[in-house]
């Protein structure tokens, strides 16, 4: 990897966690109303397969999705000023942090039901096809969205049709408050794939490295033609499912443990320093200027206006005015 | 003007818009090799490609699903239900994903997409392939909803359908495909959102739509005289947005009305008519508003139940009768 | 008497009800190790052990297929379906399966079966975890629903619910649950299917249910000595099947009618409240029937826009007045 | 095997053979209204695998569910008088041939959902389980119904809670007009059962003696309480999808050679005369008694009474008048 791209990588890392502890505070300072999914911990799961896409391939998201809108390339004061309900955000306020979308750059959008995004992407990569505009899809989907119906449809039409798309399961080993091998009845999910006759890869979801090896086997699969992949990346949910989650289901010990041996953005530092492959001071700078990003977002966030309350009128069908 | 089936009609909407706008295509469970079990995707396969027509697994979520994600992608989908009974398969799809798309993102993206659903009763199909449910997703906001009644409406509302920049469910009903009517010549597109006043009174005004419309026009016919000029009908064609102009302009006129319609009567379209007009216009009302519509069962299989559960002529002949003659 | 929570009363109920019959058992996404979003399942793991309170996999469709093959083998479950909205995700089980197994078997079976939904809006949820939609299953039979407004009730229908042999949708506003209420000591069901009456009047009859029924009653508190014994107020607690009996009672005396719900205003509640009332006592009516609900919009996230789709005090205040002051 | 065994099972094959050639005819002559699909030619996997079961087990059917039926021990006469819509058939009329239950023999509901009955014999599992009544469930369904998130949601939930269940897949090969390797993405559904981590077996679904070895595997493990399986059977759909079927889909060679060499019934005789097993005289006294029982049924239901119109508003709910 050349030196750009470690920078890039590191600095979009940066951006989604600098992002999500930001508005952890805000929405405990009261700021952010809603519910809120935070994808600390799982940085270099977003970083890594979004980098291998161009503007005009698509994701779709989850109900943890703010990691994918940075990655894709969302513009995070709108991102922010969406989620602090105003009509600068990105849905005009009409979404939240569940319902963060940019049409603009593939982002179709946050989802709020649990593998709800899975077929959204299916049919997108159908479009690519019979459009043959070159154009792939990525579903980013948590281990409990493996056990949705939506899961098992969706890829066996996009195997049968050869579509491409990838389906990338971030195992974070939890789905709310329950173990995913109290849930899912396998250890691997990528063994899923078997169902489906397509590969199914498992990936180290913690290191970006390894993340965007495995994704870019599947993702020049997807661009030749010979269809999707099961991406299973094994990572680890450190914060609460939502903000303000009591978190009761699980030993303090278990997140310390992943906080301290295995956090992604710590291990790139480690690897890139001990390798000579970037200086504190390259890093340090992306730091300080994400600092400011983030900070700039928040501020745009603060001084933009609520919406008014004739919007909650508008943009239902294309006409206005129809109901 | 031709007379072609009801079938024929969607086909030949389906054929025109198809060959107009080559982002349009249909997929859906055994549509492409036999034409469909109603016919009406006879020759689809053959003209336009099994890309365009595409047969799918029984696969409801992902159908619906990938509908809304291809519209995202920049194509039409057209897609059929099969039955309008497994939209319930596909439901959070239509509630969650297609009906709020637009709206909770802002407006960022169009959704053009159209969902064929084949209705009603028809051939005893007993209860989980007989019902209507456009109630249910009239409920929903975010989705047009339409529901022509013949030939010339079938060929015009779906073309129409297609046409709209926004998702529509087109409900079809099954025992309607092989009747006759007369088509247009040339282009021919319904527009969404206007009712239709087939025959004019002064003293009833009886809105339906779909099969039962053309019950309600037969209960006219043996009633004669009777009804003539007396009776106002108004074919609703489109559920929403609903034309609720043209009803409240006959009620002022006809001061009475009636509601008919072949799904369950509780909670089903005639009780939002009759609230609209019971909000707007119950200061023009001579009668109690009536609503017929299926009474509160599944569809059972056997005919004389089914009949018994299901609004027949005879229902509707003497709800006009009691109507004309009521007064408060 | 006693005070508790709304989350509270629906644990006693599951506490009281799992104690007496082993048959009843709850299973749900995440309702054993942390009691709920709500803390509505608080406790019940470590009393009756997780054989009987069931955490399942995110897959609504398997949670109440099974819940209805469970019944069938013989227990009584109630479901948790997390969010009401999630109701789409499983919407075949109930639309084609729960609701129309005894009927199309031809009454082989019973099929007691609760679903619990937690529905309405609360803290910005947002298009897809806002929703109430009971007009939705009022509409299709074979289904009772209950949609408790109170701690006392929330408990005494969660029993009756249990204990109904048939299959009942409990609609539990999320927004409720850590509201304060009395509840009876000892035994104390609230039977399905009647209404009551909480304040009399001879005026303006209201009806309302859930969470609006509070809203109605704050209402009616800053209005004070301008509803006094004007103002007839309906909590209707149950949906299906509707007590019918005392709304028209009501109306026939006060001649007016005010609807009020959360939910969608189009093709709600209100609509088959209104057109019963229209079709059987019209006459009495000295005013238009209003109906007040949510707009035709999903639910927007941001609170000003929130505030203007989904029905507030003020609107149901000046509906009030409005027709207190309508004649026709 | 046993003779008696061996008979049971000829005269449950002939009974659904019989059965359903008289409902196909009945049907043509306008007697049966509805939709109606024939069992004709699968008759070994209902047959070899509901012997495998005590009455007090449940199974669950599909709209195809004639054969369950039967083999489950269903009353002919009661049968044949649902498909003729009158009073005196399992649903008094109400139900037809997509919706015959035998509640007391545990025949939990053919289902016009496709897929439809796969989570109600998940939950019929779990009460066996839970009240410990050592009662098992069988889940028919078809290829198609392989593609269904039901399937999916279903098998994992059962996997997790170890539910005495079998999932019973019958790969006709046909599901309505769509061969299916154009909808299912891998040649063998079976291997389906690893993206549970539980068996996956296949037989050979048109002899008799395949079925009934592979699924007392299945059985064996439900009961000891080793959790769910997956039983693929390779049969093949004889007949259209449903009675009046065009069938312009495959070719008629195709029927004709699955009729020729690889009739369950025929095999079965072949193999029973060829070893000695049972004499010519003694299959003939059954073909005989089960044309007799068939036509006593078609006698039953052609002179039952149509339900009264009043019946229509019963059954709802367990208190009638109720809506
Ligand atoms: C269909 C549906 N069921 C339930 C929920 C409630 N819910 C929201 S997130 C969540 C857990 C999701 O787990 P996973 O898929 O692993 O994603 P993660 O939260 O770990 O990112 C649940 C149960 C939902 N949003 N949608
Ligand atoms: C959810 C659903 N989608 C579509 C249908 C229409 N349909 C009925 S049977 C059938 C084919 C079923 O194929 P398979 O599961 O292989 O069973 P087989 O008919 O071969 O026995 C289809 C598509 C349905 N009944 N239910
Ligand atoms: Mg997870
Ligand atoms: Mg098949």
């Amino acid at each position: 990897m050349n030196k750009g791209t470690l920078l890039r990588w590191y600095r979009t890392m940066m951006r989604i966690r600098v992002f999500e502890e930001t508005v952890n505070e805000k929405f405990l300072a009261g700021e952010i109303p809603g519910f809120v999914h935070l994808y600390v911990g799982q940085e270099a799961v977003a970083t890594a397969i979004c980098d291998l896409l161009n503007e005009s391939d698509y994701i779709t998201s989850t109900h943890r999705g703010h990691g994918h809108a940075i990655a894709k390339g969302a513009d995070m004061k709108r991102m922010m000023a969406e989620l602090y309900g105003r009509e600068t955000g990105y849905c005009k306020g009409k979404g939240g942090s569940m319902h963060i979308a940019d049409f603009r750059i593939g982002m179709l959008g946050a989802n709020g039901v649990v593998g709800g995004g899975i077929n959204i992407a299916v049919g997108a990569a159908l479009a690519g096809k019979l459009l043959d505009n070159g154009r792939i899809a990525v579903s980013f989907f948590g281990d409990g969205a493996s056990n949705r119906g939506t899961f098992h449809e969706g890829i066996n039409m996009a195997a049968i049709w050869k579509l491409p798309v990838i389906f990338v399961c971030e195992n974070n080993q939890w789905s709310s408050t329950t173990f995913y091998r109290n849930s899912t009845a396998v250890e691997d999910i990528a063994v899923r794939a078997s169902a489906y006759g397509i590969p199914g890869l498992i990936a180290d979801g913690n290191d970006v490295f390894d993340v965007y090896e495995k994704a870019d086997e599947a993702v020049k699969r997807a661009r030749k033609g010979g269809g999707p992949s099961l991406l299973e990346v094994k990572t680890y949910r450190v914060k609460g499912h939502f903000i303000g989650d009591p978190e009761k289901y699980r030993r303090r010990e278990e997140i310390m443990e992943q906080l301290e041996n295995n956090d992604p953005i710590k291990r790139f530092v480690q690897r890139v320093t001990d390798e000579n492959l970037l200086s504190s001071e390259e890093l340090t700078q992306v730091d300080q200027e994400v600092v400011e990003e983030v900070k700039n977002a928040v501020e745009f966030a603060q001084s933009s206006p609520f919406p008014d309350s004739s919007q909650a009128y508008e943009d239902l069908f294309v006409e206005d005015g129809v109901q | 003007m031709r007379e072609v089936t009801f079938a024929e009609a969607t086909l030949e909407a389906m054929r025109e818009e198809m060959a107009r706008d080559s982002r349009v295509f249909i997929m859906g469970e055994d549509i492409a090799s036999q034409g469909g079990i109603f016919g009406q995707f006879k020759g689809l396969a053959d003209q336009f490609g099994l890309e365009r027509v595409r047969d799918t697994p029984i696969s409801e979520t992902a159908i619906v699903g990938a509908g809304i994600g291809a519209a995202l992608g920049g194509l039409i989908p057209v897609i059929d239900m099969h039955f309008a009974d497994f939209l319930g398969v596909a439901m959070d799809e239509v509630l969650n994903q297609m009906s709020k798309i637009r709206y909770m993102f802002g407006g960022q993206a169009n959704l053009p997409l159209v969902l064929r659903a084949p209705d009603g009763v028809t051939r005893s199909g007993a209860a989980q392939h007989s019902q209507s449910l456009e109630a249910i997703f009239m409920h929903i906001p975010g989705t047009k909803i339409v529901a022509p009644s013949n030939a010339e409406d079938a060929k015009g509302l779906l073309k129409a359908a297609i046409r709209d920049p926004n998702p529509v469910i087109y409900f079809e009903h099954k025992d309607l495909f092989r009747r006759k009517g007369q088509v247009p010549d040339g282009e021919h597109i319904t527009p969404i959102g206007k009712a239709r006043v087939t025959r004019e009174g002064d003293s009833l005004t009886v809105v339906s739509y779909s099969r039962m419309f053309t019950e309600v026009e037969a209960a006219c016919q043996q009633l004669g005289d009777e009804v003539e000029g007396k009776v106002e009908l108004i074919d609703l064609r489109t559920i929403v947005p609903m034309d609720v102009e043209t009803i409240l302009a006959s009620v002022r006129k006809t001061h009475r009305l009636l509601i008919v319609h072949e799904a369950v009567k509780r909670g089903g379209v005639g009780a939002e008519i009759s609230a609209v007009v019971a909000e707007k216009a119950v200061e023009y009302l001579d009668a109690p508003i009536v609503r017929i519509g299926a009474k509160p069962y599944p569809i059972p299989f056997s005919p004389p139940l089914e009949r018994e559960i299901v609004p027949q002529v005879d229902e509707i002949i003497s709800a006009i009768r009691g109507l004309l003659n009521a007064r408060i």
